[in-house]
Parts: C-alpha cells; sequence; structure tokens
C-alpha cells in the first residue's frame, strides 16, 4: 500500500484525536481547537511556509474516542487506513494512547503526544511517537514536593482514578513522598464511571487525613470535592493538570471549589510573551479563552509543522524529520530538546507545574 | 312479541388470511335462552367476542337495545348491559372469591359490591366451601360457578357464555345448565354456546347452528331436534351408515 | 383393594400427592397391566391428572411407592421414564410448540433415539434423521394428519391439534399410553372417531392405554377397566358397568341424567 | 418482501453474496473493509448468541463476557508465546467454552428473567476482573500492541487479508450454527424453549442440552473474540460490557431470531449504521434507535422476516400474552386455541 | 459504630435503588415486560427538573414535580409507541424496542444538555443529623422517607382504590379484565406513567444524593434496581423495596472491603441469593400446573 502522503490536492490533513464527549470531553475538544487555532493562523498567512510543501493549507479532521482504549484502537485502525491523514494529534488519555501507539507504530503514521503523560508512554523509543509534555514520574514527584514544601500538608489522603494517569501519578507520588517524608495517610483508587466516592472518602477520614491529593481528571476530582464538602469533611484539596478546567468549578460548585489548589502546566493569566500572546489572540479568535490541553496541542503543532518546512512531505518523511530535527522553538513554552525516547529533556531546577487556586469560582492564581 | 335485544347483520370477520365469520347475521329476543352451536373452528366463540367488542368485525353491524356496538370498546359493552364470559373461564387466579367477584362489579356499584359479594359466596353450596381459597385454586366446575357468578355482578341485562361445560363432570355439567336455566327464569337474556347440543336443546327456545363462519340452521330447539339433517351434524344421533361414514373418513384419505 | 392384574407393567401403593394444604391424592392403589386400556373418571378437582402428572414422573408424589417393570420408580425423571421405560402421555391442557411444524413436533417423540454426533452428522446417508422422518410420515398417517405435517401445529383445528399430541407420544414407541381427557371439547362425532383411533392404537400398536375422560360414551367404548377417583382417594373400580351403576359414583360423579337413565 | 423469488435463485444469490464477500477487498477502499470486517465479527459473536437466546430461549445477558474471555485468551497467548494462530484460535474456543459451561450450569436452577440476571452479573463480574486483574489482562489499559497473526504462513498483517480470513471464520461459524440449528439438537432447544416439560417428558435431556448450548454460543462467541483480536491488534474491557452484551441481544433480535442468516443481517443494520452514521454525530443514537423501534414494529421477526428471507422461528410460546396465559394456567385451563392468544388491541389483525 | 454508620449511608442509595426497582416492579407486575426505557425516563424527567430550574428559576419543589410529570409523560409515550404494539411478539421485542426508546430520549436529552457531568442543585440541602457518633446526611433522611412514603401510598393505592384495583386485574388477565368493563388500555398506560413517576422520583433523589445529573445516569441506576427488583422477587413491591435496600446496605458495608471488586460483591451476593432462592427473597416458586 501506499507509504501514505497525506497531502492532496492544496492541503495536507491532520487529525486529531481525543474524547469529544463523555466527561472527559473537554480535553479532546480543547486539544481540537488548540491544533484548529495553530492551522487558521498559518492558513490565514498563506498557508505552509516553506518546504516542498509551500503554499498548501492545513485541514484539521477529529476523531472522538471517548477516553476508551478501544475506541482508541479503533480510531487508530482508520487512521492508518486513511492514507490522506498525515499526523495525528492526540490522544489525551494515557491509557488511550498506550492501546493506540502500536497501532500507529505499525503503519507508520506520526504522532504528536501533547497531553498525555504516563512515563510508559516514552519508556522505549516508538520512532513515530513525540511527546511534547513531561511524564507524570515529574509531576507526580513535584505533586509531593507541592504539598510538603508549599502547602504545608502533613498526612495525606490520596485518591487516584483506576486508569494509566492516576496510576502513575499514585506510583510516583507516594514514592517521594515517602523520601521527602511526607505521611501519606491513605492512598485508594477508585474505579472508572463510578459517581458516589462516599465510601472511599470515608475511608480516607477515618484514616485521619489531613488534607486531600486527587489525582484524577476533572469530572472525578470535582464530584471528590463536593462530596467531600457535603460530607462536611473541610480539608484543603490539592488537584492535577488534568483537573484544571473550569469544568472542575462548575461541577463541584462555588462553594465546595473555593479554595481548591491546582497543581497546572499552563497558566493562562502569565505575563510572559509567549503564553499572554497565546491567550490574547485565542481569545479574539474563538471568544473564550484557550483551555489547558488547547495551549499544548498548540505547542505541538509547531513541533510538526517545523519537519514539513524543513523538507517533511509524507508520514514516513515528518518522522524522519522530526527525530533529524531534535530541538524545537515552542510559541508557548520556549525551547524543547527531545531525549532519546522523544520525551523532552527536564531541565533540572526548572518546575513542570505551577500552583493555581480556586477563588470566587474562578482558578486563578495561588495565593497561599 | 318480545322486542330484540341484540342483533347482528351480516358480520364478517378475520384472522389474517383466515376467515372465521363469513357475513353471519342473529338476533336475540328480551327474555330468551338462544343456544349456539356448531364443531370445532365454526367460529361460535370468535362470534362471541366480535359481540362483547375483543375482535373488530371486518364487516357488518351489531346493535344492542338499539345502540350500535360494532364501534364500541369492549369496556363500554360492559356497561350497557351486555356480558361475556368467555371460554376457558378466566377467573383472576391470584384473587380470592370475593375479589373476584368484585372485578365483575367493576362498571356497577362498585362500593356496595363487597356485601352482595358476600351474599352470593355464602349462598352458592359450591363456592361457599372455598371461600377461603383464592379462585387459581378451585377446581373446574367451580371456577366456572365462579365466573358466571362473576358476570351476575355486573347486573346484565343479558349474558353470552362459552361453553360453560367444558371440562365439567357429568354432574357439574348439568348443575351449569340448570343454573343457566334459573337465569332465564329469573328474565335474564342468555346466549349460550355448547358443545353438548342435546343439552344445550333442553333448555334454549332457539337456536343458531354454524359451520365454517356461517349459519347453517336455525329455528326453534324443538323445531331443530325433529330435523333429522340436524340431528345427524350436530346432535350426534347419527344413523347406521352416518357413524359408518365419521368412521371411515380418516382411512380413505390413505393412498 | 383388590389386585387384578398379574405381572402389571405399572403399579401405584398408598400414593399421595399434596401442594401446600391441599391434598390432591390421598392414597391411592392402582395398576396397569400389559395390554389393556383403563377408563379413570372421577369428579373435578379429584386428582386424575394429578395422578398422570405423578406416573410419567412430573409430579413427585409426596408418600407411596411407584414401581415400573417391577422397579421402584418414585424418584425418576420423566425424562428416564419416557426414555428407558416407554411411557408417553398427552396433556389435558394441550401442549403443542407453536414455532414448530406438525412433523417437528412429533419428531420431538423421536428425540430419545438420538446420540450426541447425530446433530454434527445429521445429513448423512442412512442417518437417523431420515429414519426417523420416514416414521412420522408412518405415525401421521395412522392418526389420520399425513396430509398437514408441514402446518404450523398450532393452527389447526382443535381436534388436529389433539391428534399431533397423540403422535408425538406414539413417536415415543411407548409401551404405556396416558390419554388425558382427548375428548374434551369435541362434538359427539368426532368423539366417535377418537374412540376408533384408541382401539387402533391399541391393537395394532400393542400397548397399554390409560383414558382420563369426562365423556362417558368414550370411556365406555373404549375401556374395559375403569377406576373412579374422588377427593384424591379410590372409591370404585371395575367393568365399565359396574362401576356406573354404583351409586357412590352415581351420587358424586355422574349425577341424575344417569341415575335416571 | 423476496418470498417470491425461487428458492433455486435465491441459493445463486447466497452464493453471489459470498463470492462477492471474497472479492470485496479489490473493490472498495480498507475503511470499508475494516466496518466490512467489523460486520463479520459481530456476526460471528451473535450467532453464538442466537444459538442460547433464539433457539433455546434462554436469556443471557451477558455473552459480551464469552467474547472478551476469547479474545483476552487470545491476546495474552500471542503476546506470550509464539503458538501459530491456528493452535490459539482453538485454544481460545475450547477455553471460552469451558467458561460456558460454567455459566450455563446457573440455568439448572434459574431461568426466565432471573437467569438474565444471573448471566448480566456473571458478565458484570467478569468486566471488573478484566478492569482489576492488571498482572493478567492489563486493567482498564487493555493489552496493547498485540502481533498480527500468522494463519499457515498467510501474513494477515493487511487488512484485506485480515479480512478474508475473518470471512472464512465467519462462514465457517454460520455453517457450523446452521448445521446445530437444523438437528436435533436445534429441535431439541426449540422444544425446551416452548415448553420445558415437553422436552422432559419426551426424553429429551433439558438441562444437559442448556448446558451444552451455552457451551457451543460461548466457543462461537469465543472465535469472534480472537478475530476482534486479529481485526483490533487491541484488546480493552471496554468491548465487553454490559452494553456490548445488550447489543449482542439488539442484533440477534433485528436480525430475526433462531435464523441463520438473522445475526448477519443484524450485524449489517447494528454495526453499519453505527459507523456509517459517524457523520450524523449529533443524531446517531436517536436515528439508530428509531430504526430498531420501527424494524421490530414493523416485523417483530427481524429483518429475515421483513426481507422474506425465510421462517422466523420467533416463538409464541414466550410472548407476553402466552405467559400471562402460562400463569393463568396455575389455576384455570386457558382457552382451546391457546396459541390463538386473543388480540389484546382489541381488533382482529387485518 | 463504624458499621453503623457504613449501613447508615448505605440505606440512602438503597432507597434510590429501592424506589426504581418498585417502578421496574410495578409495570413488570403488570405486564411481565422488563421496560428497558426505564433508566432513561428517569434520567430525562430528572433533567427536565435541572433545566425548568436553571433556566426559569422555578422553586425546586414546582420544579420536581414537573420533572415527575415529564416522566409520566414520556413513560405513557413509550407505552403507547413502542409497548402495546409488540405486546403479543416475543417479550424480547418489547424489550428491544424499549430500548430503542431509551437511546432516543437520551439522544435527545443530550442534544440539549451534552454529555457531561452537571451539578444538580440538592433540595434536601446538604447537612447533618447527629444522634451519637452517626452522622446522617439530611439527603439519606429525605430518600428514605420519601422511598417509604412512596411504597405506602403505591401500595395503597393498588388495594383500595378503583383504578388500583383494575390494574391488579390487569395484571392477572388481561381479556378478562376486558369483560369485566376495565378499559385495559387505559390502565395499562396508567402503570406506565406509574412507573416514569416512581422512577423520576427514583432519579431525583439519586441527582439530590450526589447533587449531579448526567446524561449516563440511567443505566447503572437501572441496572441495581433491576437487580434489588429481582432479588426481592418480582413483581412483588414489598420484595423491591427490600432488594433495594439489602443492595444498598451491602455495598456501602462489604463493598470497601473489596476494594475495586466493589460492584462485583453486590453481585456475587446476587448471584449467590438466586441460587438459593430461585425466585427471589419474597417470591414464591410455584410448581406450574401441568
Ligand atoms: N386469534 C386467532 N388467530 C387466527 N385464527 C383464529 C384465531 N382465533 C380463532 N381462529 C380460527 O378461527 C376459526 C373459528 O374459531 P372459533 O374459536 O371461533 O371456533 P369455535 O366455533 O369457538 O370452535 P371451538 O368449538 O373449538 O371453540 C377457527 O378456524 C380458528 O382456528
Ligand atoms: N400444581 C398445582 N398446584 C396446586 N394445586 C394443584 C396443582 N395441580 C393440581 N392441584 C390441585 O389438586 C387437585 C386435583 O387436581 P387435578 O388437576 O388432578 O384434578 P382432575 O381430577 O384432573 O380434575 P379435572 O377433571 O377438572 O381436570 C385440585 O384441587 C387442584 O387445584
Ligand atoms: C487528564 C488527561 C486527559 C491527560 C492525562 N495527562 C493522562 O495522562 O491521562
Ligand atoms: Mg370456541
Ligand atoms: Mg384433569
Amino acid at each position: 500500500s501506499d507509504s501514505g502522503s497525506g497531502a492532496s490536492g492544496d492541503s495536507v490533513t491532520v487529525a486529531v484525536a481525543g474524547p469529544m464527549t463523555g466527561d472527559n470531553g473537554i480535553y479532546g475538544q480543547d486539544q481540537l481547537s488548540g491544533v484548529q487555532f495553530a492551522a487558521k493562523e498559518i492558513n490565514d498567512a498563506g498557508g505552509i511556509p516553506s518546504g516542498p510543501l509551500k503554499g498548501k493549507k492545513i485541514k484539521v479532521v477529529k476523531f472522538d474516542d471517548v477516553a476508551d482504549p478501544n475506541q482508541g484502537a479503533s480510531v487508530a485502525q482508520k487512521i492508518c487506513d486513511d492514507s490522506g491523514i498525515m499526523a495525528v494529534f492526540g490522544h489525551s488519555n494515557s491509557s488511550v494512547t498506550l492501546a493506540a501507539e502500536p497501532i500507529y507504530e505499525r503503519c507508520g503514521v506520526p504522532l504528536f503526544v501533547s497531553y498525555s503523560s504516563n512515563p510508559a508512554i516514552t519508556a522505549e523509543l516508538h520512532k513515530n511517537l513525540f511527546r511534547t509534555l513531561i511524564d507524570d514520574a515529574k509531576m507526580g514527584a513535584e505533586m509531593a514536593s507541592y504539598s510538603h514544601d508549599q502547602l504545608g500538608f502533613k498526612k495525606v489522603g490520596v485518591l487516584a482514578s483506576d486508569d494509566d494517569y492516576g496510576d502513575g501519578l499514585k506510583t510516583n507520588f507516594t514514592k517521594t513522598a515517602d523520601e521527602i517524608g511526607l505521611d501519606v495517610a491513605k492512598a485508594v483508587t477508585t474505579s472508572a464511571k463510578q459517581k458516589d466516592f462516599t465510601p472511599q472518602l470515608t475511608e480516607l477520614k477515618n484514616a485521619g487525613a489531613d488534607s486531600l491529593v486527587l489525582l484524577n481528571t476533572y469530572t472525578d476530582a470535582a464530584l471528590q470535592i463536593k462530596q467531600a464538602y457535603a460530607m462536611g469533611w473541610k480539608v484543603p484539596i490539592f488537584v492535577t493538570p488534568g483537573s484544571n478546567s473550569p469544568e472542575l468549578v462548575k461541577i463541584a460548585g462555588d462553594k465546595a471549589a473555593e479554595g481548591v489548589i491546582v497543581a497546572a502546566v499552563f497558566d493562562p493569566n502569565s505575563t510572559a510573551p509567549g503564553p499572554s500572546k497565546f491567550v490574547k489572540d485565542f481569545t479574539a479568535a474563538n471568544g473564550k479563552g484557550p483551555g489547558e490541553s488547547a495551549a499544548m496541542s498548540y505547542d505541538s503543532f509547531y513541533v510538526f509543522l517545523k519537519s514539513l518546512e524543513e523538507g517533511a512531505d509524507d508520514r514516513a518523511s515528518v518522522i524522519k524529520k522530526t527525530d533529524e530535527i531534535g530541538t524545537f522553538t515552542l510559541p508557548i513554552r520556549g525551547e524543547l530538546i527531545f531525549n532519546e525516547t522523544h520525551e523532552p529533556t527536564v531541565v533540572p531546577g526548572k518546575p513542570a507545574q505551577v500552583l493555581l487556586q480556586v477563588k470566587d469560582g474562578q482558578i486563578g492564581s495561588y495565593t497561599g | 312479541m318480545p322486542e330484540t335485544l341484540l342483533r347482528a347483520d351480516d358480520l364478517t370477520v378475520r384472522y389474517g388470511p383466515v376467515t372465521a365469520l363469513n357475513g353471519i347475521s342473529l338476533h336475540v329476543d328480551e327474555g330468551e335462552v338462544v343456544a349456539l352451536v356448531g364443531a370445532n373452528g365454526a367460529g361460535k366463540s370468535t362470534l362471541l367476542k366480535t359481540l362483547s367488542g375483543l375482535i373488530r368485525p371486518a364487516g357488518g353491524s351489531i346493535t344492542f337495545q338499539g345502540k350500535d356496538l360494532a364501534r364500541t370498546a369492549a369496556h363500554d359493552i360492559v356497561k350497557s348491559g351486555l356480558v361475556h364470559v368467555p371460554e376457558g373461564r378466566h377467573v383472576f387466579p391470584r384473587f380470592t372469591l370475593k375479589e373476584n367477584l368484585l372485578a365483575g362489579a367493576f362498571t356497577n356499584d362498585f362500593k356496595s359490591a363487597g356485601k352482595r359479594a358476600e351474599e352470593i359466596i355464602a349462598g352458592t353450596p359450591i363456592l361457599a366451601r372455598r371461600a377461603g381459597s383464592t379462585a387459581g385454586q378451585l377446581s373446574g366446575g367451580e371456577q366456572q360457578m365462579l365466573v358466571i357468578q362473576r358476570a351476575l355482578m355486573a347486573d346484565p341485562r343479558m349474558i353470552m357464555l362459552d361453553e360453560p361445560s367444558m371440562g365439567l363432570s357429568p354432574v357439574l355439567a348439568d348443575e351449569v345448565l340448570e343454573l343457566v336455566a334459573q337465569l332465564s327464569e329469573r328474565g335474564m337474556t342468555v346466549l349460550l354456546v355448547e358443545q353438548n347440543a342435546l343439552g344445550a336443546l333442553d333448555i334454549a327456545d332457539r337456536v343458531y347452528a354454524l359451520a365454517t363462519g356461517e349459519v347453517l340452521f336455525e329455528g326453534r330447539s324443538d323445531d331443530l331436534r325433529a330435523n333429522p339433517q340436524f340431528a345427524d351434524q350436530f346432535l350426534g344421533v347419527v344413523s347406521a351408515d352416518a357413524e359408518r361414514r365419521a368412521h371411515e373418513e380418516p382411512e380413505a384419505a390413505t393412498p | 383393594m383388590s389386585t387384578t392384574v398379574t405381572d402389571p407393567i405399572f403399579r401405584a401403593t398408598g400414593v399421595g400427592c399434596r401442594f401446600g394444604g391441599v391434598i390432591a391424592l390421598d392414597s391411592v392403589d392402582f395398576e396397569i397391566g400389559r395390554n389393556e386400556i383403563v377408563g379413570l373418571i372421577g369428579p373435578n378437582g379429584s386428582g386424575k391428572t394429578t395422578l398422570l402428572n405423578v406416573l410419567s414422573g412430573i409430579y413427585k408424589s409426596t408418600s407411596g411407592e411407584l414401581e415400573v417393570d417391577g422397579r421402584p420408580s418414585r424418584f425418576m425423571s420423566s425424562r428416564r421414564l419416557s426414555r428407558d421405560y416407554g411411557l408417553a402421555r398427552t396433556f389435558q391442557n394441550i401442549r403443542l410448540c407453536s414455532s414448530l411444524t406438525v412433523r417437528e413436533n412429533v419428531l420431538i417423540g423421536m428425540h430419545s433415539r438420538f446420540k450426541w454426533y447425530d446433530s454434527i452428522l445429521p445429513f448423512g446417508p442412512g442417518s437417523r434423521e431420515k429414519k426417523a422422518a420416514a416414521n412420522v410420515e408412518e405415525i401421521l398417517e395412522f392418526v389420520g394428519i399425513g396430509d398437514k405435517a408441514d402446518e404450523i401445529a398450532t393452527d389447526l383445528a382443535y381436534g388436529d391439534q389433539r391428534r399431533v399430541e397423540i403422535a408425538r407420544a406414539l413417536a415415543t414407541s411407548p409401551r404405556l399410553l396416558l390419554l388425558d381427557e382427548p375428548a374434551a371439547g369435541m362434538n359427539p362425532r368426532e368423539a366417535r372417531v377418537l374412540v376408533d383411533l384408541i382401539h387402533r392404537i391399541h391393537a395394532e400398536r400393542d400397548m397399554a392405554v390409560v383414558v382420563i375422560e369426562h365423556n362417558m360414551n368414550v370411556v365406555m367404548n373404549t375401556a374395559s377397566r375403569v377406576m373412579v377417583l374422588d377427593a384424591g382417594l379410590c372409591i370404585a373400580h371395575g367393568d365399565p358397568k359396574t362401576v356406573s351403576a354404583d351409586p357412590h359414583v352415581l351420587e358424586a360423579y355422574l349425577g341424575k341424567r344417569f341415575r335416571d337413565a | 418482501m423476496l418470498s417470491f423469488v425461487p428458492k433455486p435463485i435465491m441459493r445463486i444469490a447466497l452464493l453471489a453474496l459470498v463470492v462477492l464477500g471474497f472479492l470485496l477487498p479489490n473493490l472498495v477502499e480498507p475503511y470499508t473493509i475494516r466496518v466490512a470486517a467489523t460486520i463479520l465479527v459481530f456476526t460471528v459473536f451473535a450467532t453464538g448468541l442466537n444459538l442460547i437466546l433464539g433457539f433455546g430461549g434462554l436469556l443471557s445477558f451477558g455473552h459480551a463476557a464469552m467474547f472478551g474471555a476469547g479474545a483476552y485468551i487470545a491476546a495474552r497467548l500471542m503476546l506470550d508465546t509464539g503458538m501459530s494462530l491456528a493452535l490459539v484460535i482453538v485454544c481460545s474456543v475450547l477455553g471460552t467454552a469451558v467458561f460456558g459451561l460454567l455459566v450455563g450450569i446457573t440455568s439448572w436452577r434459574v431461568g426466565g428473567d432471573y437467569l438474565a440476571l444471573i448471566t448480566l452479573g456473571a458478565g458484570q463480574i467478569f468486566y471488573l476482573y478484566l478492569n482489576n486483574a492488571k498482572e493478567v489482562t492489563g486493567g482498564a489499559t487493555g493489552l496493547p500492541g498485540i502481533p498480527p497473526g500468522v494463519f499457515f504462513g498467510w501474513d494477515l498483517t493487511a487488512i484485506e487479508n485480515t479480512y478474508l480470513f475473518i470471512l472464512g471464520a465467519t462462514i465457517v461459524a454460520t455453517a457450523f450454527a446452521w448445521l446445530i440449528g437444523k438437528s436435533f439438537l436445534g429441535r431439541s432447544l426449540l422444544a425446551i424453549r416452548e415448553d420445558e416439560v415437553i422436552a422432559r417428558a419426551h426424553g429429551i435431556n433439558v438441562p444437559l442440552t442448556k448446558v451444552i448450548v451455552f457451551g457451543i454460543g460461548a466457543g462461537i462467541a469465543g472465535l469472534a473474540g480472537v478475530l476482534q483480536v486479529l481485526l483490533l491488534g487491541f484488546v480493552g474491557p471496554a468491548s465487553f460490557t454490559v452494553d456490548q452484551s445488550i447489543l449482542a441481544v439488539e442484533i440477534v433480535l433485528i436480525g430475526g431470531m433462531a435464523t441463520t442468516l438473522g445475526p448477519f443481517l443484524g450485524s449489517i443494520l447494528v454495526i453499519g449504521s453505527t459507523e456509517y452514521l459517524r457523520s450524523l454525530a449529533d443524531y446517531r443514537s436517536m436515528i439508530f434507535g428509531a430504526l430498531m423501534v420501527l424494524i421490530l414494529l414493523w416485523k417483530p421477526g427481524g429483518l429475515v422476516q421483513i426481507l422474506g428471507l425465510g421462517e422466523t422461528r420467533a416463538s409464541k410460546a414466550t410472548s407476553l400474552s402466552a405467559l400471562l396465559a402460562k400463569l393463568r394456567r396455575s389455576g384455570t385451563p386457558p382457552s382451546r386455541h391457546s396459541a390463538h392468544a386473543e388480540p389484546v388491541t382489541e381488533e382482529a389483525r387485518p | 459504630m463504624e458499621f453503623l454508620q457504613q449501613v447508615t449511608n448505605g440505606l440512602t442509595i438503597g432507597s434510590v435503588y429501592a424506589l426504581v426497582a418498585i417502578g421496574f416492579s410495578v409495570v413488570y407486575g403488570a405486564l411481565g415486560l422488563v421496560n428497558f426505557a426505564h433508566g432513561d425516563i428517569l434520567m430525562a424527567g430528572t433533567f427536565v427538573t435541572y433545566g425548568v430550574y436553571t433556566s426559569f428559576h422555578l422553586p425546586i419543589v414546582i420544579s420536581c414535580v414537573i420533572g415527575i410529570l415529564a416522566g409520566i409523560v414520556i413513560a405513557g409515550i413509550v407505552e403507547e409507541v413502542a409497548v402495546r404494539p409488540v405486546l403479543k411478539s416475543h417479550l424480547l421485542i418489547p424489550m428491544m424496542t424499549t430500548l430503542g426508546m431509551g437511546l432516543i430520549i437520551r439522544n435527545l436529552v443530550e442534544l440539549k444538555y451534552g454529555s457531561g457531568t452537571l451539578p444538580f442543585p440538592s433540595f434536601a440541602g446538604s447537612g447533618f443529623f447527629h444522634i451519637g457518633d452517626l452522622q446522617i446526611a439530611r439527603a439519606a433522611v429525605v430518600t428514605l422517607v420519601v422511598a417509604v412514603i412512596t411504597l405506602v401510598l403505591f401500595a395503597a393505592f393498588l388495594k383500595f382504590t378503583k383504578p388500583g384495583f383494575a390494574i391488579r386485574v390487569v395484571a392477572q388477565d388481561m381479556t378478562a379484565a376486558r369483560l369485566m368493563g376495565v378499559p385495559v388500555n387505559r390502565t395499562i398506560m396508567a402503570v406506565y406513567g406509574a412507573g416514569g413517576a416512581l422512577g423520576v422520583i427514583g432519579g431525583l433523589l439519586y441527582a439530590n444524593t450526589l447533587e449531579v445529573v448526567y446524561l449516563g445516569m440511567g443505566f447503572p441506576i437501572l441496572l441495581k434496581g433491576f437487580a434489588a427488583a429481582i432479588v426481592g422477587g418480582i413483581g412483588n413491591l414489598q420484595g423491591a423495596l427490600i432488594g433495594g435496600l439489602v443492595l444498598g446496605i451491602l455495598e456501602a458495608t462489604v463493598g470497601p472491603a473489596a476494594g475495586s471488586y466493589r460492584d462485583a460483591i453486590a453481585f456475587v451476593l446476587l448471584i449467590a441469593i438466586l441460587l438459593v432462592r430461585p425466585a427471589g427473597l419474597l417470591g414464591a416458586r410455584v410448581q406450574e400446573r401441568v
């Protein structure tokens, strides 16, 4: 079969695959809006600026995986079969990415992962996969040190979701907590589709936790915040980047969410030139601000674009070029260097996450 | 000349491709006992079901006390005073005897029905013995008595009985027919379907004989009893060679 | 009760059967000889059908002893009784498989002769299916519905449905056939044809037959021996003439029509 | 609809359909091949259920667990051992059949809606097991990266080949089910479905037959599981939820119960519409739901009956009115034409 | 103490299951039919309450009544469209047509409210009663009280009113009911309406307890309701109540020990109960009369 040119006529087609509906729907939608916004910028400026495909427009198609690994695998198969698609941006949830990756790899589709953070994804080299985000090993560890140093938690109760995201964070959080002497009262796993978390919350409460760390996505976290509040259990709560979304507050309610601390990989209120320009332009174009995952996928699109500019013109050459270039300048986060497994090189001492906090129904900066 | 209570004209009923009634006309006068006889599948039950509104006819008209019934829903027909006791008894098996009788008074004075029901049970020896049971536990004859009494709870002007003696022991079958005769004496109009044509003829004023959805004979009981063709076909008092014919028919089919 | 049968195919001694508080069979002694037609009569609810159900293993008796071919059978399943001891029956409320044709309904009666591998090799030459099919034809002809083999069984006229039931029972090649009110709802004429069929079954197929009936014409014209049940007890037993003259029977069962006659 | 077509012509048409099936990879683009392959996988899946539910009348709402057992056994074997595909299939089918036999044993004790709940519960427990036994099943993530199969030297990597292999397997499974349906086992099942008392009284071993059909149905679903693995290259628990069990019931009913072609026709409609309605994203399940209601209201015998392709042996004995009649039977003899239960709609059928 | 606390927690969700199970049993008892749209009807009714409350700012009580009425109407439509015409078919057919109706209902709600989780205004208010060390959520008390009241009222309705009598008559023999002058079609519709109302009440209490509504809420509750109904002996109202409470308490007490196999525990026990008592806790297995 053909190698997949992805460039037909006067456009280049890329796919965004992620959860577009359901309890993780925001991730896919944000991710899609990030890529679409990048494509719009490029198309408005006359198409791909240089390289063999110069002047061609970018076309974006979306695939819904409903945050389900099965759907992810079947989406991957479909993208593989469709030689008109040059590259894929996604998936959001680590579990889905892990399920879909071997399929993309087998048929040679370049995969730009901007939001799945489980370490296993880049544990070994997958030639076609490039992740533009720090992994959970770093983020989990960081959340533990934040809890201990900045937030002053003494005895944390941990709730983790039953997927690769929750699992990866839990492992690394508890490991670091152990190392730095943070007492973990209990770490409990919740199951998918669960809505009533009172049993687990009661368990943590009984274990004497003085704070809650919720290692999961926004719907789960919001329900847990809400139910802890309803139980009358008032403790500081710390949530993941996956919960850095206005939906968190909407579902949990202003009262319950007040004061919740968020570890974020993207701070929309940042005054640095990259992020603030992105937020301004994006808001102007979309009528509302970007979600975290939009910023991440926007960045990753410029990695792909760079490979086109440097001479790539089909699936195989995108993979080859991206690997060769190795160093990129991301519009929001600045310099990114891929290591040997296509994971961003960690700059020692530079934190991957910033702390934000819910105040008056808005996620703003952390004030302690 | 008594008034005609129920009249059906040119009734046609189909079950899918099967025509069960093919243009049947009949009438029942006030106070009469009319018997309906016919072989299996002749359409007797279908006719009763059509009259009581369980089945919509494909054509023809039905009037009861001058009111059109062909388009009236079954439960409204009951209200107008025509009650049907279907074949197969249809007691409410999980109800007690009293509750079964109450159900019969659904269109009637439901409030005072409880007392009446108790009186009826007490007044019917065969039911009084089983007053404590649910209807599902009764024997066939007891159930038959129960459903007839249940139908009477509606104070109908006319009652239609579909093979009330089927499956009953000879003694009970006689008792049921006796009850029908008593009802008639009390002024009730009765349309009776019976396989046991001899017994039916004894209590009926007039008879219709059906075959394959059409009326074959019609007349006063005594006249028909004397009609040799009718007797041959419906009473089973067969002449010797008719009997032989009946015996040999199945074998004739063998090649 | 005195024993009139030597070497019975079936023997019940003191059999009782109760449902909660209801005593359907009190204590019944009953025997069926190898080649006789027995009539079973009694008022409604006297336990006739229950006795049949107990004999054929569909209900379990709550007391007494049952023997088939001299072997205790009280705890045998109806499957075993049908398969290994040749008991076959029809049902008071016709029970036919409503989505199957007449032929298939009768084939069900032959299932005990199939082996498990017949379902994987059903169409080979000389397969059991073929032999069974030929057998079905023959039985259908015998009961007189050979021309209706491919109709859906429950679409047939009532009398014919009764025949299908009988054909299905015959397909098991029984040694004892139990018929529960085969003439119910038949008109006098059809009942006559039925009487004839019962005689032929008995004569040509060599088996014992038990007939439950309320139609006294049928009972009198077929049975060589009649037993009368009342309230779960046998109240009379003997040849048809004697039994129908028994005052108890007249009182409890036959009623005034017979008394006057 | 097609009932006027003479039988020989229907046979030829069927043959032409099979030939077309084999030529399909040369005619259409890969996406359609993949959809066709998915339809076939679900055909096999539903064929197993059709034996249990259509023929045996046993309400099984846990069939996805059988599907899953086959898929996971195959996936593990393909990941961990270098076993040949043929052997993998044998192991999965047998393994699943044993699993089915065990579930089937519960049908000795409970029937009807209660069996529905038991099987549903068993399916749910199995699903939780898939989610939690991380070392064996990979947990919620499932088992990614299953290598493509090689069938006696035939490399199935290309979708065209996978499809052809699945097509072959589907034909084998369908033929097998047809044979079972025609044989005395099929008839025993129909008899049990209609009336267990009759079956018993005529020498049929009811419990054994029930368990056997559970085993066979499960084995066929296990085969479908293997095919699913070959097609997707991945297994995860979400393919084996209650929803999937219900989907299989839908396929059987929409296609036509207790028919040979029913599962195939049902899958075409159910799987085909979920795939091709994707473009109507927002209205998809509504259209699908409406289609389902309309088809079953039009002809309860499903597509087989609508197309006039044969008799559905949809049982009247398990219709609601008949069940109620059965309830009644505990107290009264039913009317003599008991099969022609009274029209509830107050109207004779036109 | 802790155990007692768990039991108390279990009573809340158990009462929800019980209400749904009763709604389920009502329909089942009358028609012998499993209504697969039940979950979606209760979801839709709950969303109607949510919608009316958030967009028209009506008092919550009135919003709830409107939601319940909507449930009655939707259930009536489901009966009319998808059940009545196929009453005589194989019993799986109405199951599947109701399932299809459920899909349509779900899609309609999704078009309006999307597939995410939405915050639901809790009408019982959050907060607690304390009895000694025992902490009882206000929502739990409301749920239990409403469930018991509903059950008692409904049982009384069935037993003492004429329409209730009609339902019992229809449940036993539709033909005979018709011949007694009972308007059967109207009664069946009423049965569905009642089932729908009970379902929505359950849905509202569930939403009140968790303070959220979401598209997928119907199915899991339906599943548990179905299970509860069967455990209790399907068609039996008291059985449904007991089944629901047993299930809720089991989940709360045995659940934590089972960790992620929490749902399995309920089902394992369920299967065990059914294997020991094949007709459920209060169901009687009768020897079929042959
Ligand atoms: N629901 C039905 N669907 C199709 N055909 C039916 C239905 N009910 C009755 N029939 C057919 O219509 C014809 C008339 O039946 P009907 O029950 O009226 O006969 P009948 O005179 O009452 O006979 P019987 O003496 O057996 O009660 C028969 O051929 C019967 O098979
Ligand atoms: N399965 C059962 N459950 C409860 N009671 C039963 C059952 N079967 C029979 N009975 C009861 O046992 C008694 C005998 O019933 P049986 O059916 O044997 O009577 P029968 O002599 O056949 O009467 P008929 O002539 O009316 O058919 C009756 O009181 C009946 O109600
Ligand atoms: C929150 C999720 C959408 C993404 C998350 N980082 C993961 O790895 O699964
Ligand atoms: Mg009749
Ligand atoms: Mg009897």
